[in-house]
């Protein structure tokens, strides 16, 4: 019909999860635990490729011919245990962002709606969010550096 | 072409008063009649969302309030103009109507044991003004809106621009509008009509009034040869904010609130000694502009505007935040001043207009099958100064009646068929004539002068050479050549819709004038230098104003006066 | 299903998962030193232990059901219709089956298959 | 002072292939809302230029658009809170565009519409024809009190990143303002309110990004009220039983 019809429709699309920018901390911590919910996904499923080969024992006597050696050849080395820190970091900022989620879509932590005052200052987005996305941040790379230590503490 | 539309009844406008008489007339119908809601605007962006401090009616006559001292309040303010049955009946309809908002889910605030609270207003013998915080307004088109949702007989057209009305035999058949979105033009045909277009307060810059806020209902239906009444009678509200004019509501005066000069004084006493800042809102805009005139006023040094100090600090600051939150959002964001710490710049400013489309008791226009119902409308209940709180209440009861009478009207008569031949002349005029035409003058310009004009000269204080001054340089205008449009596409093409509200304000401006420059005498918001006392010998009566070949030809009607004889008014 | 069972599902599982996870990231790492932690005859211990056989079982039943299920949330507000709607569903519950499977496959034979160290 | 760069995104879709920037240079003053600079373009340089806009003091909710980025009224934002010279003013995203900075709110308003946003009671009879008020204490009014105020401009749900991409999720205003009805003490709908809500596109698909409560100029806080009704969708009871209370203090009185 009219030419510019496809550009008019206006809806913002995937850029509307995935980009935040002029947006509050809260929106960046949604982008975030959608990203790292897909990450974590795809990370399990390939964990449970590689746990599989431990049932080919460790030299090819078991029911399968590929061995646990084989597999620990592939993934034990300083590309793997760099995944590993990176899986560990955005497991426990999910985990730890889902706990604030959780409580909090179900009402909890939020603050009671009441009289309000100008200027206007969301209660759903108060000190409580903050301080548990800060929570989830600090935990996620505490627990980043620490698996950092233990797989390279070694060759450091 | 002119696409055709069918309806039963037609309501154009969608606020206050529009909005109640879809869903009365819904609901007289029993569901059965098709109600079409014409707007230029979008549903809940009308300018009744910004009514403030309260909408009057009498709830506890058992403390000590009375539909009679109601009813004389109204009189009195109204400086005996207003006809007396018709403020009658609107008195007893409204408390029905503040427990009928109630019930559809209005938020009106409460007193500790859980009934509907009420504050001061001016020129009351009773605190009457039944509030929500300071939201009124809005929250009355919030409730009405919702509960329109419910009715899937209700139709919405938003952003539609009416341009005529198409009458035939004497009859009402419909409206023609632009369609905003497409610019397409079509003729929204029904059996009855009823025009709830409001105020036309944006013929003044300094005003109360949303940018929307023309007189093109106003102006719509005196082309087709049906009177207004009473233009010359323009309420001044004596508190807009400095520099917008975005309303103060007068419910911070009820709350105990002072208007105070540049002597500190509260100057209120030697106008109004009994009342003092809760007379009537003509009396309390005089007294500031002759404290500003003799030199008790302050000036904004940026825009030049005169002011007086409105003082908040009697009302405390929790009360202000509770009751009064739009007004402290305002002052900060619009002003930069938090009422709680300093008094805010405020000055007299358009807010209201008494006058309007000619209407009998029931809304009932000249125009038989068409009705007028809120601001749009002069039935009239407020003769030459409303009071306070009584125009949001105006459009609930007349929204009401109309609705059930256009609707009752409707349901005996077939559908209108009409050959379409005003259709297409209307069609020729506007997209012949404007949309393709040419000229060398900028209508904005032209606006922006109208609305300069009647600032300085049809305000507050009024003189024949003022106003004789203003109907030259109107007259003047609408001989320019601003009927043209710039953008050339179709698609919300809001040039071409200015320039139709332009065209408009030219039309009602005039009007107003003429009126006013033809009442040689004071009588509540039309004050005259000139002519400084009320002539009840003479002017006892209301203006109306037909469309003739050199501007308006103005007659005059009987006001009608059952119990209350014209004295003498004290504040 | 109402979607809020849906929901109810996807919070517990997701604190079930919280709990579990970072029991399985505790062992990995720190109660066993991590080389100890993957060499082979630890975690045929581990396997061969019900409690901890049982724990990883359950472990991959809440983190998939969790994660495929947060996945098909995403993919159904990716998209509305009715098919795509339909074909989600019938994925995610296919993924979850044939994931927890393969997981379970390796918990058993590790077991019961005459795997030995 | 230094005169203003007002960027406006320009588009007519019966005429253009895709939006444009054009840039107006407008005459600063003193306290300019982005709305009066938007006017004055139009007015004196460009009358082709798309805005729509009413009350001019945020009570309308006509003239939500991007500003600088970020959804906001035109009319409540100043142009010295913006800080710097440059204004950039584009539609509102996720509503199609009508024209430059004109959106189409159709959709908007019928999913409000359709969370039946007004009060359900049983007695039909004395709702619409009232012999006197339902009693509400002060504190119970105050808990609904906020979310009253939603003057519908649209911001909220431009912001929502779930309805950046599903269509049929009701969005932030109207789940607000379903719970705004729900909570009223007066309501008695609650409950098929919040069953209707608990479906496939509905209550469930806010993750609580809380954007619209942070563009919201009004101080609804939208996500608040979308979080507190989860609750009560996912238990299927309302806040409060409206029956119960009717039978009491809430039937109205009769006139004394």
């Amino acid at each position: 019909m009219s030419v510019g019809e496809e550009k008019a429709k206006n809806r913002r699309g995937l850029s509307g999860w995935l980009n935040p920018y002029h947006y509050n901390l809260e929106r960046w911590a949604y982008v975030f635990q959608r990203v790292t919910g897909l990450g974590i996904l795809a990370y399990v499923v390939g964990h449970l490729g590689d746990t599989s080969f431990f049932v080919g024992g460790p030299t090819g006597t078991g029911p399968s011919s590929s061995t646990w050696a084989f597999m620990s050849n592939l993934v034990e080395n300083s590309f793997g245990h760099l995944i590993l820190v990176l899986v560990v970091l955005i497991l426990v900022f999910h985990g730890t962002n889902g706990i604030r989620l959780i409580v909090s879509e179900l009402g909890l932590v939020l603050g009671k709606p009441g009289a309000i005052e100008y200027p206007y200052k969301a209660k759903s987005l108060g000190a409580v969010q903050k301080a548990a996305i800060g929570l989830a941040i600090a935990l996620a790379l505490v627990a980043m550096v620490w698996t950092y230590l233990i797989l390279f503490g070694g060759t450091i | 072409m002119v696409e055709t539309l069918k309806h039963d009844v037609v309501i154009v406008g969608s606020g206050l008063a529009g909005l109640r008489a879809a869903i009365e007339a819904a609901r007289a119908s029993g569901g059965k009649s098709d109600i079409a809601v014409v707007t230029k605007v979008q549903a809940m962006r009308s300018h009744s969302v910004s009514a403030e401090g309260g909408t009057a009616a009498v709830l506890y006559p058992e403390l000590g309030d009375s539909l009679e001292s109601h009813e004389f309040d109204t009189v009195k303010g109204s400086d005996y103009l207003a006809d007396q049955d018709a403020v009658e009946r609107f008195v007893k309809a409204m408390p029905g109507e503040i427990y009928q908002l109630d019930h559809w889910g209005l938020p009106w605030s409460r007193k500790e044991d859980g009934r509907i609270a009420q504050r001061w207003f001016g020129g009351y013998s009773y605190p009457r003004a039944t509030y929500a915080e300071d939201k009124v307004g809005f929250f009355e088109m919030q409730t009405l809106y919702d509960t329109a949702t419910k009715y899937d007989n209700i139709h919405f057209y938003q952003e539609w621009f009416v341009t005529s009305i198409i009458a035939e035999g004497g009859e009402f058949r419909g409206f023609t509008a632009i369609e905003m979105k497409t610019g397409g033009f079509a003729q929204i045909l029904g059996k009855a009509g009823i025009l709830a277009t409001g105020g036309s307060g944006r013929l003044y810059s300094f005003a109360t009034y949303g940018y929307s806020s023309t007189p093109d209902g106003m102006a719509t239906a005196y082309r087709a040869g049906i009177p207004l009444k009473d233009m010359e009678f323009i309420q001044f509200h004596p508190s807009g904010l400095i520099p917008s004019g975005i309303l103060i509501t007068e419910a911070v005066r009820g709350e105990g609130g002072v208007l105070v000069n540049n002597q500190g004084e509260r100057f209120m006493k030697r106008y109004a000694p009994n009342k003092l800042d809760l007379a009537s809102r003509d009396v309390v805009s005089r007294a500031m502009m002759t404290e500003i005139e003799e030199g008790r006023g302050f000036k904004d040094e940026a825009t030049g505007l005169d002011y007086i100090h409105l003082d908040f600090s009697p009302i405390g600051a929790e009360k202000i935040k509770a009751r009064l939150t739009q007004i402290r959002e305002i002052a900060i964001k619009f002003r930069g001043i938090d009422p709680v710490e300093k008094p805010l710049p405020v000055k007299p400013v358009c807010h209201y207009v008494m006058g309007g489309i000619d209407t009998n008791i029931d809304g009932a226009t000249k125009l038989k099958g068409l009705w007028a119902a809120g601001e749009a409308a002069c039935v009239s209940i407020n003769g030459s100064n409303r009071l306070g709180a009584n125009s949001t209440a105006e459009c609930l009861v007349w929204g009401k009646i109309t609705g059930a009478e256009a609707a009752k009207y409707a349901e005996g008569k077939s559908k209108p068929s009409p050959t379409g031949e005003s259709a297409q002349l209307e069609e020729k005029r506007i997209f012949d004539g404007i949309f393709h035409g040419k000229g060398g003058t900028n209508p904005y310009e032209v606006r922006d002068t109208i609305q300069k004009e009647m600032d300085k000269n049809v305000f507050v204080y009024r003189t024949g050479e003022g106003l004789g001054n203003a109907l030259r340089k109107i007259r003047e205008l609408k001989a320019k050549d601003f009927l043209h449009c710039e953008d050339k596409s179709r698609v919300y093409n809001t040039n071409l819709s200015d320039v139709l509200e332009v065209e408009s304000m030219l039309t009602v401006a005039e009007v107003v004038i003429a009126g006013a420059l033809a009442r040689t005498e004071s009588r509540g918001a039309h004050a005259r230098r000139d002519f400084p006392e009320r002539d009840d010998k003479n002017w006892l009566k209301h203006t109306l104003a037909f469309p003739g070949p050199d501007g308006p030809r103005l007659d005059y009607s009987a006001v009608t006066i059952t119990k209350y004889q014209p004295a003498e008014r004290h504040y | 299903m109402r979607e809020s069972r849906l929901m109810l599902i996807q919070y517990t599982t997701a604190v079930l998962a919280v709990a579990l996870v970072a029991v399985h990231l505790l062992m990995q790492g720190i109660i066993t030193p991590y080389s100890t932690a993957i060499s082979f005859s630890t975690i045929l211990s581990i396997y061969r232990s019900w409690f901890y056989a049982i724990f990883l079982e359950a472990l991959l039943v809440v983190v998939l059901v969790h994660g495929f299920n947060g996945l098909r949330i995403i993919l159904h507000e990716w998209k509305q219709t009715a098919p795509w709607s339909r074909w989600t569903d019938i994925g995610t519950l296919v993924a979850i089956v044939a994931t927890v499977a393969y997981g379970t496959r390796t918990v058993i034979l590790a077991i019961f298959g005459g795997v030995s160290g | 002072m230094t005169d203003l760069r007002l960027a406006i995104q320009r588009f007519d879709p019966s005429r253009d292939p895709k939006p444009r920037m054009v840039e107006y240079t407008v005459p600063r003053r003193q306290g300019m809302t982005v709305l009066e600079a938007l006017l004055f373009a139009r007015d004196y340089m460009d009358h082709s230029i798309g805005v729509r806009f009413s009350c001019r003091q945020a009570s309308c909710g006509s003239c939500g658009m991007k500003i600088n980025g970020r959804p906001r009224l035109a009319c409540y934002t100043q142009v010295d809170e913006l800080g710097g010279d440059s204004v950039v003013a584009q539609p509102m995203d996720n509503y199609a565009i009508i024209k430059d900075l004109v959106t189409d709110l159709g959709s908007f308003f019928q999913k409000h519409a359709q969370v039946t946003p007004r009060l359900v009671r049983s007695d039909a009879r004395e709702q619409d024809n009232p012999t006197k008020e339902y009693l509400i204490k002060p504190d119970e009014l105050s808990k609904v009190l906020q979310f009253t105020y939603c003057i519908k401009c649209g911001l909220c749900t431009s912001a929502c990143p779930t309805v950046a991409t599903d269509s049929k999720f009701p969005g932030p205003q109207a789940l607000a303002q379903a719970y705004r009805y729900t909570a009223d003490v007066r309501d008695q709908g609650g409950a098929e309110r919040i069953e209707s809500l608990d479906s496939e596109h509905g209550i469930w698909r806010c993750h609580f990004a809380g954007s619209c409560s942070y563009v919201c100029p009004k101080g609804v806080d939208p996500a608040l009220g979308v979080q507190l009704l989860k609750r009560h969708v996912m238990s299927g009871k309302p806040p409060h039983l409206a029956e119960e209370a009717s039978k009491e203090y809430r039937a109205p009185q009769t006139q004394t």
